[in-house]
Order: C-alpha cells, then structure tokens, then sequence
C-alpha cells in the first residue's frame, strides 16, 4: 500500500454539528489510509484530519477539545457506540460510516 | 364485595378497551399502569404530549414538575396549554386538560424546578420519570437521582429538526450492579462545554419534532411499566440500551444506534461511583457549576 | 398602511417565534403555512394530534372531516376530546380544542362522512390532505380525488403495535405524467381482501402508537407546505417515495423503504386512468364495493 | 451446486403478519437454493416455500392468493419495493432480507 493511499468512508454529522460542516449532513470522503506518522488511520486520525481538511468553520473548539472530541459528542461507528468499538483506537475500514451526533439538551 | 369480581370498573373496560384487548398490555397491563406512579419533569414540547398519552392510558397517577409559566412561545408544540392560560403556571394549565381528558387519574402537583436537594424527596415516590426537562445540569441531576433510588428514566430531548430518545437504569439495577442498564454519565461522562448547549428558545423547534419525542416517551414508559405482564407471552429481557436519533429532513428520519453497556468506573452507577445520596441532599454536587455557565453567544 | 411594513403582526412573531427563527421554516416558511389550508380527514386517533400541531404551526385554514360522535373508548388515544364532549361531532369537539391553543386558525367543519359524490367538492379548497381515516375504501377514494385535483396526499395508519406513513403523488403532477409521485394505487393496486381488513376497535391500537403517525402527519405537511421557501438555502427536490414502518415492539423501531415510482397503468395516475372525475361524480366508482364488506371475523 | 443446497436468508413480517407465521416479527431461514424444477430460487417460490414449510396457521388465503402474495401485502427486498428488484421474478441470494408488510387501515 502506497503512503498516499485513501479509504473511502461516509461521515455523518447531527444535532447541530452539521452547521460547522457547511451544513452538510453527511459527507462522502476518501481520507489517507495511513497518519502523519504512516501508522493505519484511526478515529484519532480521522478526527484531526476533519479539523483541519474537511471544516471551514473556525470554531474548532465546537468539535474537538483537548485534541479529541469534545464532551457532548457521541462518535458512532457503523451504529454502534465508539466505546464497543475501541473508541479512539478503532483502525478505519473501506466503506465505514461514522457519525457524530451532537447531544441536544431542549425540550 | 362486587368490586372483587372484576379487577377494573365498567368504565374503565370502556375507556381502556382498544389497549386492554392487545396481549401485549391485556388485564394484567392495564392493572400495572392503574397501579404505577410516573413523573413527567418539564411540561414543555416533550412533557405535554408525553402526558396527555400516559393519562389517556389510564397511568393511575402522574407527577408534574415545571417552575414555569405559560408563554405564548410555547403554544406552537406545547399543545396541552392554551391561549386563555398563557401567565398561568404550566403544571396548572397542563392538569386542567389532563383532567379533562381523564378524569380518573390522580395528578400531582410539583410547581417548582428540580434541584438537588429537592430530588431524592421529589422522585421517591413513583416508579418511573421522564426527563422532559431542557438543559445539562437538569440532566445530570435526573439521571444520578435516578441511578440513586433505582427507577428507570425515560430521556428525550429536542431542538430545531432533530430529537434523542433513551432508555437509561433500565432495568435499574443499584450502583455498582453491572446488569444495570447503562445511566446518562455513562453515555455523556463529562458535560458539554456551555457554549455548545443551545436551547429551543435560542436555536428554534419544530413543534411536531419535538412532538414525536414526548410521544415516544409515553411509549417507551408504557413498554416499561407492562412488559412482562402477560403471563401468556414468554418473558423478555429489556431492549439492550439504544439511542433513537430522529432527523426530520435526514432520509431516513430515524436511526437507532446500540450504546455501551454500564461504565465501570461511572461517578453515578458504578461501584466507585462518587454520587451519593449524602452529596446530593448536602448540595455538595453542584450541578449549574459542574455544567458551566450558558453564555448563548456563539452557542451552537 | 403601517401593517405592509410587517407581513406577519407581533402576535405572530411572539407565538411562532421558535420555528420562524429556523432556516427551514423562517419568514417566507411561516407566511406558507399562513396562506395555506389543509383538509384533515378524520378526528381519530391520527386527525387529533396532527390537528394540534398543524394548528400550533399556524396553517392558516384547517378543514375537519368526520362523520363520528366523540365515544368514552376513542380517549385514551384521541387527545383533542375530552371527557366533558362525549357524545358531540368528533369535528365539534375538536374545533374546541383548536380554537383553544389557537384561536388565529381559521376552521372548516365538514360533519359528514367523505363519500365519491362529495369528495372532489370537499377536497378541491384545500392545498394539501391528511389521510386520517380507518379503512381502504376511504383510503382509495381519498387517493383518487387527491390525484384528479393534483394534491399531495400524506398518509398514515395504524394497528396495534405498527404504523405506516406515506406521502403520495408528490410532486402531484397531472395523471399521465411520469414525473409525478406515486398514488395509492400505485402501490396497493387491488383492495386486500375484506377479511384481512381489521379496524382498531376490533384489533386494538396502543395511543402512542397512532400518535407518533398523527404527529409525523403534521411534520411531514409542514415540510411539504414550506419546502423551497427560504431563498438563501439551495432548492431541492421532493424526497423520493418512500414508506416509513414503525413497530412499537421491534428493534429498530422505525424502518424507512423505497417504493415505486408511478405505475404505468395505474387506474388513477396513469395515461390510461380509468379513475374521472366523471366517474366520481356519477357515483359508479363503488369504493365500498371495490373493497368488499368487512366481516370481522376470522380477520387478521 | 448440489440440488439440496440451502441460502441462508432473513424473511420478516410486519403489520400483522407475524401472527400467522406464530406471532414471530423475524424468522432466520436456509431455504432450497433451487425450487421443484432445479430453477434458481425466486420469491415465488419463497412464498410457496413460507406457505408450505413454515407457515403452520391454516388460513392460507390470509397470505397467498391466486398462486401470489395477496393483495395489501408489500414485499420489500434489502429496504427496498419488490416492483424496483422484479417482484416475485427476482433471484435470491444469500443474507437477503425479505420483508412482508401488511397494509394498516386503522387510524
Ligand atoms: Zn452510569
Ligand atoms: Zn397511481
């Protein structure tokens, strides 16, 4: 596999963090199959590289804190739960559907 | 005596009738709802349809808790009140068309907010809550109190085009049970930074949207308080814990996702957890604090 | 006049302030809704709740359609009527209802019961029609009239535990044309046999239940009647055809599947339609007899 | 292929259905892979197959009707209208969910 190689996956965003993705709810993406460090990518990974390639809004501090996503975001993983899956360590397959849903609190 | 003969009134196989003949509620359903206590906390969007379905199920008695007053914003999805009762309080204006709608059910009145030393003494009494209520800090505070008393919650929320609906405690297993079902920390540890929290007043509601989820609490509550009441229909554990996520302009509308079971090291449902009963009634949690301080600028 | 500077009064601004300030809805949204008129036919356990939230939005004129009087067994899911109105025109107590959440509504009563000579006057007033009826015949003749007037349809019923929810000839484009959404008939072009037909009083239904298909009703009116109307979001087309399943005891809950466009030789959508308003009007389109009698038993 | 090969397949029933098929929503099948006549299996023989092997209720014509689903059932293949797949011409394959909704009236 070359470095520059990309995976196709689906990244889906609800509950509002769609505004900070030019209000597109769900994005078809081919992101690098492998890290700065040429490690196989991961939520981590994909994380990051949604902040800095895929949102233009600059509230970055919306999505990520602390260099993961921020409190209040569920990170699902073809519709399970991250923590099922490894959480940030989950390695990234062709073909994944990740969906972030912002936590709604009104009534 | 008479009464013995039958469990229910003449009446109440009238009114109860199109429920009462579906094996999944039966006789025996429709006694375990006569016989249940359920507290609605917010009569808001989520609260007001939530409670007009469980009071048409003959729910025996239903709690309301709202500090609120009716404002004419609310009556595009808050469907319970009305025009003529806008100033009154909601839980005043709510039982008004509650009792209207069925007479026989007990309500009972809480017409202030929840706070943390008000909880436990509050909730103790029914059997199962729904959290209709609009912000972190309330959220927290219902769920530990839940975790705390041992009573299954019903959670919804809302805001402009979407909706959340979960099943926490369920079944409501004690702290540091690990066939508890999983509690709101353990979903949402830490609580969202306040300036991500936008309420319906600020970032606007459909008022169907928000409809939807208050029904869905009701029937959430109803397979609650039910199941397993048949003794025809072989018993079923409850559904593992799920997150419904509603879209009103996704296609499809809904999607149900599979959530975590109980966290091991939850503050609130776990072995180590750090919410007691002692802490809460101290008012050592602090719950406005532990959530920040919404500053609706740049709020998403 | 100083009324032109403003298209909507400050009482509007007030009451539908949470969903004027979204992008779906906003100004151009709300004066839609304003300037529209949906006929719902139907006060059950669908028409009550859709009523009320259509209400609560503000659809300017709402049309009620039924024949029924307000019965003790319809309450425990038929939320607008009360107790008190037991034995009124289920359209009369209804009307109380509304007015009461929204007295700048304007309604029609229609207290009779939809039939094919009175369906094409009935229906023509009105730019959009909820199906809130509970049985086929109804469901074919209100699909029929709603192709010959070139009116969307949105459709929705309920048994038991299920719901399902359509949204017919949508686009309503001219039978013939192929650019139109599908009709009923498209997809069900035979009746299901009289003995497979089972009504909510002799199958039971959960309130619930028929309540989130009552209230997706409203939500699915409100986005067909305010679809396209925000100029600075991008015009998008109809969503394609497709059929949302729900199921109180299954999981997932909600399912959604694609349906069929527009069937070739549909006998109302097609070039070839043998539905007219002809037809209609004459009286020899028999739906009743079209879809056989019910008889109750041995019925699933 | 030998003659008695079986494809594993998901049939569900929705609307009402399920109480024929005794009161279960989801049934997880392995049908013959060819019908009587060594043709690859099709819808019309799964139905025939679900009536004459899995079906234990006696009232047939509340499914079938004229040798085909009776009128007011749906038949959806993975989520979607049989009439976009072929109706009952289409082949099945293996892991494909078959769903049977009976249309509601109640309201
Ligand atoms: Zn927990
Ligand atoms: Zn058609």
């Amino acid at each position: 596999m070359k470095n520059d190689d990309t995976i196709p996956i689906t990244v889906e965003f609800s509950g509002g963090l769609e505004m900070l993705f030019s209000n597109d709810r769900k994005h078809s993406l081919s992101m690098p199959a492998k890290d700065e460090d040429g490690t196989l990518s991961n939520i981590a990974y994909l994380v990051r590289y949604l902040c800095d390639s895929v949102m233009k809004d600059p509230r970055k501090d919306l999505f990520v804190l602390d260099g993961t996503v921020r409190p209040g975001i569920l990170v699902l993983i073809n519709e399970a739960d991250w923590e099922l899956e490894g959480e940030d360590k989950y390695e990234i397959k062709n073909g994944d559907n990740i969906l972030f849903v912002s936590t709604l609190h009104g009534g | 005596p008479p009464g013995r003969r039958w469990p229910l009134d003449a009446v109440e196989y009238r009114r109860y009738g199109r429920q009462l003949i579906m094996p999944e509620v039966g006789l025996q359903g429709q006694l375990r709802l006569k016989n249940a206590a359920v507290l609605i906390i917010g009569m808001g969007g989520l609260g007001c349809p939530a409670a007009a379905y469980l009071a048409g199920a003959g729910v025996g008695t239903i709690g309301l808790v709202d500090g609120d007053v009716v404002e004419e914003s609310n009556l595009h999805r808050q469907i319970l009140h009305s025009t003529a009762r806008v100033g009154m309080t909601k839980v005043e204006s709510a039982m008004v068309a509650l009792n209207s709608l069925n007479p026989n059910v007990k309500l009972v009145s809480h017409t202030t907010r929840l706070s943390p030393e008000t909880a436990l003494s509050t909730m103790q009494p029914y059997d199962l809550v729904l959290d209709c209520t609009d912000n972190p800090a309330s959220r927290y505070l219902i769920s530990d109190t839940c975790v705390l008393l041992g009573k299954t919650l019903v959670s919804a929320s809302a805001l402009r085009t979407d909706g959340q609906l979960m099943v926490l405690n369920n079944p409501p297993m004690p702290p540091g049970s690990t066939s508890g079902g999983p509690c709101y920390r353990c979903v949402f540890p830490k609580p969202p930074p306040p300036e991500s929290v936008v309420s319906c007043g600020d970032g606007g509601i459909l008022g169907p949207v928000v409809g939807i989820m208050g029904v869905l609490q009701a029937l959430e509550a109803i397979k609650v308080l039910t199941r397993n009441s048949n003794p025809s229909i072989p018993e079923t554990p409850p559904d593992p814990p799920s997150l419904l996520i509603f879209s009103a302009y996704s296609s499809p509308m809904f999607r149900s996702i599979r959530l975590r079971t109980r966290k091991a090291k939850c503050a609130a449902c776990s072995a180590q957890a750090s919410v007691t009963p002692e802490a809460l009634n101290s008012g050592s949690l602090d719950y406005v604090q532990f959530c920040g301080v919404i500053n609706p600028v740049d709020a998403l």
